[in-house]
């Protein structure tokens, strides 16, 4: 898994790539964690990249949204691969993440 | 293949898994949803099958019969009741979700059949089968 | 495309095939709308079936959506093909349609 | 292919799109999206080009050089902007969500590159692109 961020005052975008495991998560969502404290707790996921995502890479996604959304902000997403799709929708993560066509649609859905 | 439940051996029943699934002839959405559902159950053996006493010994062994792909996960963890794991309440918002608590969701929907059996000589042995051809 | 519909006391569940597009979207809606006058306007989608769907299809779920909202029910969907799901999730529908993992637990959602 | 803006030639015109994708060697996911895109742009001609008009023209040409598709759609309607179609508030909840109004961003979606030309003289002209390899 691989994991850039770029923070622009108002918003956090961070791209996240390869394998989301249990083995990768935790690196995940201690980044995750750290960019929820900056830029209003406005944040990107962009998971085009992501070609596996397990229960453990929900669950960092979900103490994201529920620790942004505390914030007053939200963890919003762009770009997904197919079947990773399948398991965010069967898991019912279509529902909590808003998803935006691309991440500059993302970005400019939060409030300046 | 076997090992012990570290992170490794984890990643690396993950590639066996993907592995097996292509030579068993299955397109790519197939093997992606088998190796999620290998990766989960034996996330839980490391995880709360092996709780407290550190890594511990598992097995994984992939069969196919070209209409069938069966794996088969054996460890010598607690036991446990896989049929008495409650599914997740999807509609719930976000703030209502507790962290955790889809594994054992998404083995269900990753898999057409499901056969579980623990006894104290044998240890546990789960099965994960999946339709590959009509 | 073909459309079937099992209505029980409580709840409906009209099963989608083939193609949804602005040749048949029509009689969709008009079928859904039928069904979201019965059964406490409790509907479930099963789209397993559906090879295609463009934005005619859409607006016949948006609009059942929205009628059996109106009446106190709810329009929720179990089974989705990944292209089709694409479709949804590319035009913010699978935040607007409930998801389960079957027609059963979609149908056993909805209150007695 | 070419015809009048019936439900039938719409639904051939989807037929002709899959085939053509596949003949040029693109993916079943690829052939879906262009499917998609083609279908939303003629749907189009059809409810709001040729509107009160009755059907009118339409033409519908697909070339592939191996590395992108290209989908050329003709036709003599009125001619619009399309440029200045705004694009859907897809977080707005249901209740305030507008019937209808996807079809354009669904055409974007699914395309790598759209052109539009429009003069009173050949009519509309809207070509759609795909790039079916990197
Ligand atoms: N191999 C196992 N050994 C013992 N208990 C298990 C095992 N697998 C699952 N469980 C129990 O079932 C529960 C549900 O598992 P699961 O659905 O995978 O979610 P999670 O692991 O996130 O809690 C676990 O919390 C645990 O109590
Ligand atoms: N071929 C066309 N000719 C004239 N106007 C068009 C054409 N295509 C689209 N439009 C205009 O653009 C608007 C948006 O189109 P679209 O996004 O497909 O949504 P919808 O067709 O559901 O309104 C239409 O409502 C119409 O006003």
């Amino acid at each position: 898994m691989e994991i850039t961020a770029e923070t622009s005052p108002n918003v956090t975008v961070v791209s996240i790539s390869g394998t989301v495991d249990s083995g990768t998560a935790g690196a995940l969502a201690t980044s995750l964690r750290e960019h929820a404290g900056n830029g209003g707790s406005h944040l990107v996921a962009d998971l085009a990249g992501v070609d596996y995502m397990s229960s453990a890479g929900l669950r960092a996604l979900l103490e994201t949204v529920k620790e942004a959304r505390q914030r007053g902000g939200d963890l919003r997403r762009a770009g997904v691969q197919p079947n990773v799709l399948r398991v965010l929708d069967l898991s019912g993560f279509t529902k909590i993440l808003k998803v935006f066509p691309d991440v500059a649609a993302a970005a400019a859905s939060f409030p300046a | 293949m076997s090992g012990v439940t570290t992170p490794g051996t984890l990643e690396a029943i993950q590639a066996f898994v993907v592995d097996g699934c292509r030579r068993a002839g299955a397109d790519d959405a197939t093997g992606f949803d088998l190796r999620l559902a290998v990766d989960e159950a034996c996330t839980n053996v490391a995880m709360h099958g092996y709780a407290g006493a550190g890594p511990g010994p598992i097995g994984v062994v992939l069969e196919s019969d070209g209409t069938w792909i069966r794996v088969t996960i054996t460890d010598r963890g607690v036991s446990f009741r896989p049929e008495r794991v409650e599914p997740p309440d999807l509609a719930a918002e976000a703030e209502r979700r507790p962290l955790g608590g889809l594994g054992w969701h998404l083995i269900r929907q990753m898999t057409d059949e499901i056969e579980y059996h623990s006894d104290s000589d044998s240890g546990n042995r789960l099965v994960l089968g999946r339709r590959i051809k009509p």
